[in-house]
């Protein structure tokens, strides 16, 4: 016969056993939601996210675990890659290469910013100094990939060079992403004169269906003749692009930019949040993240402006400088805020168009830059 | 286990089980009473019924100041989870 | 040379293997497409349900065994738990907790409709008297959830508890839910006098947006406190609720209320099929988890109605006790039943959304109930 | 430190660790992929086949290998046998029997068209004279199905019966599909004459909701008593059919349509892509199985037609012979196929709904072919 | 195995192949014609086709008779079962 | 490894990572420029564009001498494969 006492009843209740990191970091997972909420910032993500570390920091319910739900869905999503490669596929599918076609000079510009990625690898390095940080270059590397302001890129680096630290990371990612209209804005203004705002830019020529059917093939071409380690990324990419410009595949376009993405977002949401545990995020090394996070946003800016002010002068005024800003990624948002600061200075002059050419650049970038480091530091 | 005694741990069961749902639906009656008190205030307060339907780009002060606090408020909290727990 | 003869050809048939109990487990499965189509019991679960059981009951396939689809989905889906928390979050994102809110009170009656669930236990264990009954306190507390009227959380907690009864539960619960506007009418007549059925409620005052957001998370925190055997089912639960009204991930809440559980449903079902088998389903037990089922449906209804007659007393009549008999969950159909009972005494008074409150409230019951048992007899 | 020379980054790129292989076999992907955009062969296979093909052909990125994406696609979908069933419930849910069920008899020329799939058998068998040839009872079996003319059917047998084969079996099934318009008019030309072709059929009875609803059932019934082999095929196609024609499950009828068929096509798709290694497919077995894949629709469609031919002597002259070769199944092709050769003779001759019959019979048939080789020479 | 032994394994399978084929699909035929036959009597003398598309909240007696009707035929499969196998 | 090698491992990382990320692109650059050209070639040259939106059942010659390619092409990729690995 069982006999069930007050004190067994009470060892089974959450408030017996919580602890405080547990509270923290269900507040952590709230304000998250706060800000997707109430600031708008990436609630698709951040949604999910903060939701999945309020869960899995219930105590005794073990959500998180290796029997638990979210548990299960890191374990087969995560670790594997697969959700941020079908992310990355849906996001192919999303997006129009037609910009970039029409200007594929502004691949230098997705080039020139992701030098952000690369200092703020250095940072990370150096915030060793300081007592309390022990990034090894492997950690560095999947720090500095936020520089690339592309999220599933930085949570499929993550998850192979450092999956303790992937939950802080995916944040500061997120976070700096929705803080893009923040961020970048002052750099631009210091870093241009208003002569180069003001340049109004050529109209972008018309690019055929079939050199849009071509270009993931170019891309994948030279990913797998140079740098076969960012084939994953880059080549769902392309498959998710070929699937959307080919024409033949209507079904199958439809399901990569709805079904799958959907529900891969919110799976992959979730399996992230499960990583936000006290003990792997309550640590000065998150706030060495969230500080070289912001601090990778604003060179990777800053050297693409830098780049634009370049082309400006190679090309004798022709190019805006301003969307060089827009070579981060942060797809769509980077190039609405190009749109927006330009706008300021000329209220005639619509940049959307052309900022989207280096927007999108910027996503290979990240990609390529992210191939980079796994394959000369992953491994 | 004998019938009767796995009769006596469902009695036992049924005790402990009702009283542990009206317990909890009751004490969740004061919560949401509480929480509609609060949503009222809040509302009125602050507008943020409004806040909540308005478009995703501001590039406020709100915003800037959100940032901020986001770093600050994490930051109050691996202090406090640091200054207990090492 | 492979010389093929009559007699292993006739080896392979089916019908040379076929046993009676395959035969009436066919039977079974096919009875209940019947109920599904003709009398629209329930279709969506029983359709799937009845098939695997045809499926998994042809002779030789093996279709439900370790290397068959059903056996798959089965070991992926239920064992782990998944499928039953991706149902509970599309709940979520499809229920309205906005009458609930409006009126808290009326947990008191989904908390009263519980003790069909508890009265069961009592009543699985009695059945050991009887010689061929044999249930453990873990088969009864499985079996007493079907007091809950609430399908995903009785597959949940038999997998959990009690697999093999986990067919001939989730096909009780989902028969009776079924019955809902068979079995509770009656009950409910008899239980309250015309003066009571007459009550007209005050109109339902309205419910902020605000209120609706933080509502999933006062129950998520009060199920962490009080109750983490109960987080898995509560957290989906919330989770897809918050998804539905924070308003900000339009595409989630679509996807959790179309994709995801119509997918599920269907894998879920065959999946629940394939543990209809003759040697677990055509047992003495089977006939006492159907009688119990009905029996801890009208339990539940009258306690709940009970309850609301409580509710009436102290009030002052300004609540009708038909609403209690909504507390079950069996969401929407015991509210409309309670409606049309209302109608009935008085052709202008319209129950329906008073109803809703118990009626979702029953949901949030159940799962409470589930994380008791859960707690006190698993593990 | 870590100090990186020019040698081991030459080693990391692609170019340095090229294969002639796989160069060859991006080819071929390609090719797929141009024949699916250009010339509209099944893209909806093609296009995902290409790709995979492409991808798993990088140097270094083990995308199919067992840590690749496609590897891990493969393991849980093709090995398992779950996507062709899946895609089968997806065919069963978009297929209308209507025509075969006012038109039984038709099955016959289902039946008769099979014969291309056994005399395929016996033709891989012959290849085994040639050096170079070394197909196995199982191989023969799996390259046969290629007359099925249905994909995944083709796919599920060749995943129990030989593994090696599969992407040269599935790139050979698609294609000839795709091929049906230029391979069967001769045949059907060749074998008819005019005034048999001239034949203007009866119009189609009605056909009762309540007989859509048995049909399935009538079918799996057969199945279970005769060749359980079959069962999964033939089980998750009538399950769809099924959902579809009951009329109480909506949803599931739409998930299995849309959401399930699509996903599960990419995903099929890619993971048959990642067959398609240079060492298992450019060999002269590949061509064997090429060459054979043509000579099993000829077969299948001559014996369909000869099928025909007596069914016209049979009825007086009721039957148009053409619509035989319909029954090699390839749905909906082959049935427009029929219909525009009959146009051919009477501009006023619509033979589509009559050939509907034969050509569903065709999916049947090849389902039940696929149970007897499964039956006989697997296992 | 020698190709000439494989070749006659493979006769002797599309022979029985063939056979089961034709067996199977042609008793098929009479299955549908049954079933067609079944349909039209059931539609006639019962209207299941109107049953068929009507309102899935039906309280009347059909339904009160059919749940006596589930326990009653699943009682008489158990029976059955046990019967035959105890 | 001592800070200042990380660092320095950092400083390499960083040279060899920004060279190949804008050799890569820059060479990118050349082969949309070299694409574009392909496809306006391409495009005059053939009506391909127009090819592409054309209807699925097209039984002309065109798909008739396609299965001809099919076939040549996979043969000549065989055998170009046999003669350099066997
Ligand atoms: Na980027
Ligand atoms: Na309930
Ligand atoms: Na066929």
């Amino acid at each position: 016969m069982i006999e069930i006492g007050f004190e067994p009843l009470w060892q089974s209740t959450g408030i017996a056993n919580l602890e405080w990191g547990q509270v923290l970091m269900m507040g952590v997972g709230s304000l998250l939601i706060y800000l997707a909420i109430v600031k708008k910032f990436e609630p698709l993500l951040l949604v999910p996210i903060g939701f999945g570390a309020i869960l899995s920091n219930i105590p005794l319910a073990d959500i998180s675990g290796s029997e638990g739900l979210l548990g299960y869905i890191y374990h087969v999503g995560i670790e594997t890659g697969v959700f941020p490669l079908l992310i990355f596929m849906g996001v192919g599918a999303l997006t129009d290469f037609g910009a970039l076609i029409a200007m594929p000079w502004t691949l230098l510009l997705g080039a020139a910013a992701q030098f952000g990625i690369f200092v703020t690898l250095l940072g990370a390095l150096a915030l060793n100094f300081i007592p309390g940080f022990d990034f090894s270059l492997a950690d560095a590397s999947a720090i500095a990939i936020i520089g690339g302001a592309d999220g599933p890129t930085a949570i499929f680096l993550a998850s192979r060079l450092s999956p303790d630290l992937l939950g802080a990371i995916a944040v500061a990612a997120y976070s700096y992403m929705a803080l893009v209209p923040i961020i970048q804005p002052p750099i631009m203004r210091l870093l241009t004169t208003e002569t180069e705002r003001n340049v109004v830019m050529q109209q972008l020529r018309h690019v055929t269906k079939l050199e849009k059917i071509l270009f993931p093939f170019a891309v994948l071409l030279l990913c797998a003749i140079f740098l076969p380690s960012a084939a994953p990324l880059i080549g769902m990419l392309t498959f998710g692009n070929l699937l959307r410009e080919c024409g033949v595949v209507e079904r199958l376009s439809h399901a990569s930019q709805n079904e799958i993405i959907n529900i891969v977002t919110i799976f992959l949401g979730l399996a992230v949040g499960s990583k936000l545990s006290a003990d792997k995020f309550l640590t000065v090394e998150t706030l060495g993240i969230l500080a070289l996070g912001a601090f990778a946003f604003c060179i990777g800016t800053a050297t693409g402006i830098i780049m634009g002010k370049i082309m400006y002068r190679v090309t004798g005024g022709k190019v805006n400088p301003l969307i060089g800003a827009a070579g981060v990624s942060a797809v769509p948002m980077a190039a609405r805020v190009v749109n927006k600061v330009g706008l300021e200075t000329n209220h005639h002059n619509f940049l959307l168009m052309h900022a989207m050419g280096p927007n999108v650049a910027g996503v290979i970038g990240s990609a390529v830059a992210a191939g980079i480091l796994l394959a000369l530091v992953g491994g | 286990m004998p019938i009767t005694d796995l009769l006596m741990s469902g009695v036992n069961l049924m005790g402990i089980g009702m009283t542990i749902v009206f317990t909890f639906l009751l004490v969740l009656v004061f919560a949401m009473k509480g929480m509609s008190k609060l949503a009222l205030f809040v509302t009125e307060r602050q507008g943020v019924s409004e806040t909540l339907s308005s478009h995703p780009l501001t590039t406020g002060q709100g915003q800037a100041g959100m940032r901020g606090d986001l770093v600050a408020v994490i930051t109050a909290a691996i202090n406090t989870y640091r200054t207990t727990h090492q």
